[in-house]
């Protein structure tokens, strides 16, 4: 069910404040007891072009974006062009009163594609060349307008402040915004304090100038606006919150899951991730001890894999994070790791491509080439989380099952979790227990002749880890025999052939249910959706609105990709009269495997690949098309600037 | 227990190199130095390439791990690292480590880790039918090949030195002895070390072959022979850097000597620095029990397998309320 | 329909002419007028694994190999221990007389596993320890055994050549071989003359030295061995044939097709294909011109593909060879051609997988590979080529595709066609024709705004080259706009996603029918096979024998794997009783493939995965069980050493 | 015509990098370059790696090919094979070329194709948000590091050396006139040109600043910076070799140069060698008319488009009757 939210928006040129912005913002509404919900924009550029950060926010839960936007907090008037769209009616926009003037065909960072996107709509709709003819276009949708004088603002500060010169101080600008939203919102002031005084923990001086800010302009704004009709209000809340990124979730899942050589080439979104790990190496254990994770920055992602097996085969639970470019630079070694049985984990966040692609943007077309990547046959796992939680701890599990089952396991992410964040409960994460599958140490072998690739039952050979007395052994990327020597004998290769597959076979059987697939919903009715990764919060809200607008509706979140659960999948297809495949691609890559799995195919295909994540407004939408009898088969989505 | 040499033979695999392959003299001595080090087979791990030099790691009783082409100083680096107790040793062919391999060998210099490095130079792509290798000079057309090779050799010692190989050394596959001592030497350093390995491939290279090298071709006056390779250490050539003032000084003469080919040849050790710290010294200067309890030493979780780590303070971060 | 025919094989260490002994038997064979297939098996090592080659010989087309063989030259013990059991009742075995002796479980080649499969054999049947007490097992199976003491004929030959040391002609026990061998068969030895000749032609003395020895060891066996039963016999041919490798074959098509830039990395199976081009990089016109390819051996197939994309750009026709460790390494470079809409070839020949898997070996492991390989969606072609012939003409119409639809193609091959060779009448290619697409010149050009990417109805944008007066452009691996700038719109990337992709319907609709399937034998029967690739031979033949034994049965050979057609192969397998998918890997990845493409699935599959291509006698087997209903879903093929 | 620098600019890109990016200073410099060498925009290919530098290729009006991370190199070696008569330069971050590229690099100099190579030297990861790049020294901190740089630098001027490139220049984004010159010489050298071009990254990179190369950290007694910048030119270092004889002493004087850092840093040209044969002039002895009828200009096909080759040269070998 979709929850009642209030959105606030923040937009400007990348290195402008906005993150800094959104992370006030947000862990001023988490002080006050209320969910966020944040995705964050921007180019592939460190500083000039635009970048956005959409926060909703709530005291229920919320799990993912919507379409509107409350409050527009403009950082310039590229963010007001882009946006002003989504502004809600009875909605505001927040802009600097020096900007209103500018022409916006004149802005130098919009590309001439989008210029001729623009000029078409100024066009059709009669607005003016300037952003005020804009805002003024948007003031008869009963948008509201604030127009802020930041540098009259700025001057007086300064002068508060003892500081003459203002160049210094414009970067404050941001909290100024924040001031002036918080106002607007009514929202307590001093939550926003904490929040400014945290955000520049570090920095005392500066927090205090920026304290100073926030409140002359939350002043200000008292002062000089009314009629915004929208309220953010504090609750009073007894439990631990979090409020995190699925890139630090993915970080400290690993930690927990034992994971202690990290090896990465710089690559967005997954290098966060790794720079966390690296800021953060030194760890406690629970008895106090000191333990360390190693990261390393390799020369390129084919060392970066190819060091990570290294690692796993000398005992440490090792691992190497990357998105598309990296991760087809390391398919050769995925397929060495494949027929070595390493148990090498890859953590793979996908954005927008084919090849550079859409760097700092979303997407999901790269499940099919996890599924294949590599030449020849050989045995991999694929999870995929949905949520920022799952992905802390599918971080943790993925090695037990690496370790277990003796396989790479490809943790299959996106750049929305990566950069998304969202307020949940403090994880409870005690009962998280390790698990390294059969592996032998020095006394279990003494006086046995021990071989790595040993014929068993299941497939799976006691590991014995590099360095061992007693279990001197060989790896090859060739065929090789139980002892890990290159063979090039039909029977052998036959039977290694077998045993490396069927150890799929095990995972199929032993893998728990809510690892392979989540149901929410109603799973007994005749509609239902079919989705993975990153559309799942904005699925499960729009499911919740359809069913409580009389629709039935469930939803399977498949998680285990690869071996694919195809007798649950099928299962839970079987016998549906809509069965409605939702991602963010092309080619609609689970639908194919379904397809090819169960026989069953999707007779509805939601799709995006604008490099934006779906919101919960744009999927109930096009769900309910289809609910109604209105869709085509493929219904393509495209919200989002 | 004092091993010999031919504890750390492989009776059970076939040594499948052409007859009177330079391949046999390296796994050889490298069984030689193990065994003159009182190391043991399990303290041990060759990784290898992708050529017939590749097999090494099959021969030898030790842990072997057989990787990809041109990745072997990637695998040692996850080996070494995970944990700094085991003596490391990459090896593989000219065009593995050179061709290939070329971006790893460059940056393996920037860290220093400390293990060796051993290339099998015999100047082709041997298990592929005999392409030019990086270290055939140009113009020269070994038997395979339809046309003079088009490219220019690499300098494996020089671009040892540049990229930051502390020791570099080279030896020759038929000269066993020399080549053991060498590898011992090379283990021994403090440091990353690379020996570039002469090793005639009598199947495919017709240009620098055990004769050759020998000087066959070039008899004196009384139909004596006249060897190309001779030993620096004979020399009085000193390439050790006992101060960081003479360094650059040492490494010009290393390049000096590293350009030298045709009729006199030198093997030895051409550069030895163990001022440097490596990459072990540097991690513990970030982890200061790194070497006490490296990443693959460490316990993760409690006897009923509950993992330990204790995340409040990654949480104290994050938390909202 | 199978074809009767005779089976000749040489086995021995590499090194010691096994190559060379076939290379003259299959010579001589062609000069009687007789075809030929033969099929050649090899360790990854350079000298002293156990090598063989097949020949199989008729007055008819043969297009595969059989299981039998009706004599056997084995140059050494281990031949006869790998090879014996294949020999035929009333076939032969000729083995040097010092070899008899010989214990087979210390024969110092064999791998452990392989002396556990002999030693249970020999126990089970009560076979002695050395290659007597084989030979004397054989004989109980009525194979003849030809003892040839080849030291003391040598010993002969040097003296009647005044050759002392007989070191020198050891060499020449091949060519000793052959003589006993077609003195056996009752073969003109004229022919056998000639072959020894020409294989020498550029050494005379060497070519007279042989033909000596090829005529005593000729006489040698007429006077000592009788009672051989099978026969060779020449046949008039008027016409003129070839007998050619795959990698010839595609050499040649290249040739044809017009690249002019080939890049390579060397690898088996595909380095002969390159160096086959290199050593005649420069060739005439029909006009009597001279023209030049120019093969690049690059540091790494990274830099291979990269510089084909980069040569293809500048205009050349180019193209670059791998097999799957190669391809691995090239998924990146491929992604960004797939972006650019790049006209760029990649010959990828298959071999046994995972990693370096049987570098040497057969396998069909790796079409969904390739079929996903890059990360994200793109455009690209995969033609695979199921015969010699085929490879011929399909390495050249691959460059028409990949300029005409300006995506990648990739030739998909395997080893087994690589290294198979095969007789033929002389290849017809003078109806070849160049079709270079949409391509703009200067004068098109002058006074007109280009854009490279322009959106197009058809999604095919007009292709300038670099260099090209008036029509400077730009590329790059980012999502880009019509100019090939960077472009991160939201509606520019919908649109140039969309432009991508719906080229891949055009292909379907233009890409000629004979270029995605053939049929073979009765397409009305109830039972049908689908196959792609070197299985096409012994299938072709099997259904052959299939038929005249009574079975309607029908035979369709997927050529064009993507896009895939999958309404003429629905329409092919609609109402089929028994869909029987035969492939030469693990998971059945063409069966997958039709399964998702069509709906339909496959009810048999017969797989094979040793690394050895499959023969006609087992398909005929596997079919012939399924025909008849005493099939398993999967039957897994196993023959051959 | 002559063109001007302007006639080479881009309006409708918008160039995004930081403000005071040394990027912008190259950007100007190759389209002064190129307008005073009389090159018209669709003569020049600039193939650029990925990178904040990667969008050099986008910001100049000639064809541009902005390529993969790290492959400069082997694209423009395709796009130069290919059309020998395009004027070929490669340009790439200093990660681009010697982290992930280091084996094209390397490899290149094997080749000594006739092009340019140009390295944008930030110290950075710019990009990737300023992780340290394979020219950040060991221990050195910059401003987005976690800790300090664990890595020694590559010295990349020694390496082009080492590995062949018959030209190697430095010079500084901020310094146009200098830059401008230097990429004319490398483009007017006759063989594979190398230019390591000190960029300041003012936002990731905060020691090697404008304002340290400019010495306003070390003032002198009135008050003057100290730049550390010096012109090799000026000093009357004469990197040429004139003759074979004298090729290692140069390299070496070349080397000794390039040691130099933090207080005198030496820009100009370091080496520079046209006696050593290109790749175009390797491959025209192969191939007599290669320079006429390259791979990219020749016919293929008659006026129907048949295929105009004739293949019975091959089919003649392949006969059996
Ligand atoms: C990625 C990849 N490319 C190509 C090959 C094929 N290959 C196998 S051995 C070899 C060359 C070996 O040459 P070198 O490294 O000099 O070793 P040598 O055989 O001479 O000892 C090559 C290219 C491969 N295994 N993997
Ligand atoms: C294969 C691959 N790995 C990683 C990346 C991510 N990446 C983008 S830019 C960049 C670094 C750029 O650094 P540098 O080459 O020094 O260029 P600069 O930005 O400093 O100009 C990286 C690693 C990529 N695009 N491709
Ligand atoms: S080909 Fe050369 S390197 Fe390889 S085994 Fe034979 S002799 Fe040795
Ligand atoms: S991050 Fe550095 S290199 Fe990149 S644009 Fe900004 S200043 Fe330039
Ligand atoms: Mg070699
Ligand atoms: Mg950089």
């Amino acid at each position: 069910m979709a929850v009642d939210s209030v959105n606030w928006m923040a937009g400007g040129a990348q290195g402008s404040g906005v993150d800094t912005a959104a992370n006030i913002f947000g862990r001023a509404c988490g002080y006050g007891g209320l969910y966020v919900f944040g995705r964050r924009e921007y180019h592939s550029n460190i500083k000039g072009l635009h970048s956005y950060f959409h926060l909703r926010i709530s005291s229920r839960e919320v799990l993912a974006n919507v379409n509107d936007v409350d409050l527009l907090a403009a950082f310039d008037a590229e963010t007001v062009v882009r946006h002003i769209k989504e502004v809600s009616p009875e909605g505001g926009v927040i802009i600097g009163t020096h900007q209103i003037g500018t022409k916006v065909l004149e802005i130098p960072t919009l590309p001439p594609e989008f210029k001729a996107e623009i000029a078409k709509f100024m066009k059709e709709n009669g607005v003016g060349e300037t952003l005020n003819d804009w805002l003024n276009h948007a003031r008869q949708r009963r948008v509201q307008v604030f127009p802020v004088p930041y540098m009259d603002l700025l001057a007086e500060i300064g002068k508060k402040l003892g500081i003459a010169q203002i160049s210094k101080i414009t970067r404050m600008i941001n909290v100024l915004t924040i001031g002036v939203s918080f106002a607007l919102f009514q929202y307590d002031r001093a939550l926003a304090e904490k929040a400014v005084r945290d955000t520049f923990a570090e920095k005392a001086k500066i927090a205090e100038m920026n304290v100073a800010a926030l409140n002359y302009a939350y002043d200000y704004a008292k002062e000089h606006f009314d009629g915004f009709k929208h309220r953010l209000e504090k609750t009073v809340v007894n439990e631990e919150r979090i409020f995190l990124t699925g890139n630090q979730a993915v970080a400290m899942g690993k930690v927990l899951g034992g994971c202690r050589v990290q090896t990465y080439y710089p690559i967005t979104p997954a290098a966060d991730e790794s720079e966390f790990l690296e800021a953060n190496q030194i760890m406690k254990t629970i008895n106090g001890e000191d333990e360390a994770i190693v990261v390393i920055q390799t020369e390129d992602e084919i060392a970066a894999v190819n060091a990570a097996s290294g690692a796993a085969l000398a005992g440490a639970r090792a691992a190497t994070s990357t998105s598309g470019p990296g991760f087809s630079l390391m398919v050769e070694g995925l397929s060495w790791a494949g027929n070595n049985e390493v148990p090498l984990v890859i953590t793979y966040y996908q954005r927008g491509a084919p090849s550079t692609g859409l760097p700092t943007r979303h997407g999901q077309g790269d499940l099919r080439f996890a599924m294949y990547a590599g030449h020849g046959e050989f045995a991999r796992i694929i999870l995929a989380s949905g949520d920022i939680q799952e992905c802390f701890y599918d971080a943790a599990k993925v090695f037990n099952l690496a370790e277990k089952y003796q396989m790479p396991v490809i943790h299959l992410l996106d750049k929305a979790m990566a950069n998304c964040s969202q307020t949940y409960p403090i994880f409870d994460y005690g009962k998280f227990k390790i698990e390294r599958g059969e592996l032998l140490k020095e006394k279990d072998l003494e006086g046995k002749e021990y071989r790595r690739f040993r014929f068993t039952e299941t497939g799976i050979s006691p590991r014995v880890v590099l360095g061992t007395k007693n279990g001197v052994h060989w790896y090859t990327g060739d065929e090789h025999n139980e002892f890990g020597h290159i063979s090039e004998e039909p029977l052998n290769r036959r039977l290694m052939v077998e045993k490396r597959m069927k150890k799929l076979e095990l995972v199929l059987k032993e893998v728990p249910l809510e690892d392979k697939l989540k149901f929410y919903g109603d799973m007994n009715a005749e509609n239902i959706v079919a989705s993975w990764g990153s559309p799942k919060g904005a699925i499960i809200e729009a499911i919740g609105m359809l069913r409580q607008e009389g629709f039935g509706i469930g939803f399977i979140q498949v998680r285990l990709l690869h071996p694919f659960p195809a007798a649950e999948v099928k299962n839970a297809l079987t016998g549906k009269r809509r069965i409605i495949d939702v991602e963010d691609n092309y080619t609609a890559q689970l639908g194919g495997i379904i397809k090819e799995a169960t026989g069953i195919a999707p007779n509805y295909y939601v799709l995006k690949y604008t490099g934006r994540p779906v919101t919960t407004t744009e999927v109930h939408k096009a769900l309910k098309t289809i609910l109604t009898d209105k869709a085509r088969e493929r219904e393509v989505l495209t919200f989002g600037a | 227990m004092v091993l010999k040499p031919s504890d750390f033979r492989v009776p059970e695999v076939y040594a499948d190199w052409c007859p009177g392959c330079g391949d046999f003299g390296i796994m050889n001595a490298l069984q030689m130095a193990f065994a003159e080090l009182g190391l043991e087979p399990h303290q041990i791990v060759l990784v290898s390439g992708i050529g017939c030099s590749g097999k090494e790691a099959h021969n030898v009783k030790c842990y072997g791990v057989h990787t990809l082409h041109g990745r072997t100083l990637p695998f040692a680096m996850g080996i070494k690292v995970a944990n700094p107790n085991l003596e490391v040793l990459a090896i593989g062919g000219d065009g593995d480590g050179l061709g290939i391999g070329a971006g790893h060998f460059v940056n393996a210099g920037r860290r220093n880790l400390d293990m060796t490095y051993i290339i099998h130079n015999n100047g082709v792509y041997g298990l592929t039918k005999g392409q030019a290798s990086p270290t055939l000079r140009l113009g020269v057309q070994t038997k395979s090949l339809p046309k003079p090779n088009i490219n220019e050799a690499i300098n494996s010692i020089g671009l040892a030195i540049i990229s930051g190989f502390t020791f570099a050394a080279r030896s020759y596959a038929y000269d066993v002895r020399h080549l053991k001592d060498t590898i011992k030497q090379a283990i021994q350093h403090k440091g990353l070390a690379f020996i570039d390995c002469l090793q005639p491939c009598p199947t495919y290279n017709n240009v620098t072959t055990k004769e050759w090298y020998a000087g066959e071709d070039r008899k004196d006056a009384s139909g004596k022979p006249q060897p190309r390779l001779y030993k620096l250490e004979e020399t009085g050539f000193d390439p050790v850097v006992h101060d960081w003032a003479e360094d650059f000084q040492k490494k010009m003469a290393a390049l000096d000597k590293a350009r030298e080919w045709g009729d006199r040849i030198p093997i030895g050790v051409f550069y030895k620095n163990e001022l440097e710290p490596t990459f072990q010294d540097r991690l513990t200067s970030r982890i200061p029990f790194y070497m006490q309890r490296p990443p693959a030493k460490q316990k993760l979780c409690d006897e009923n397998g509950f993992s330990t780590v204790d995340l409040s303070e990654f949480m104290k971060e994050l938390k909202t309320s």
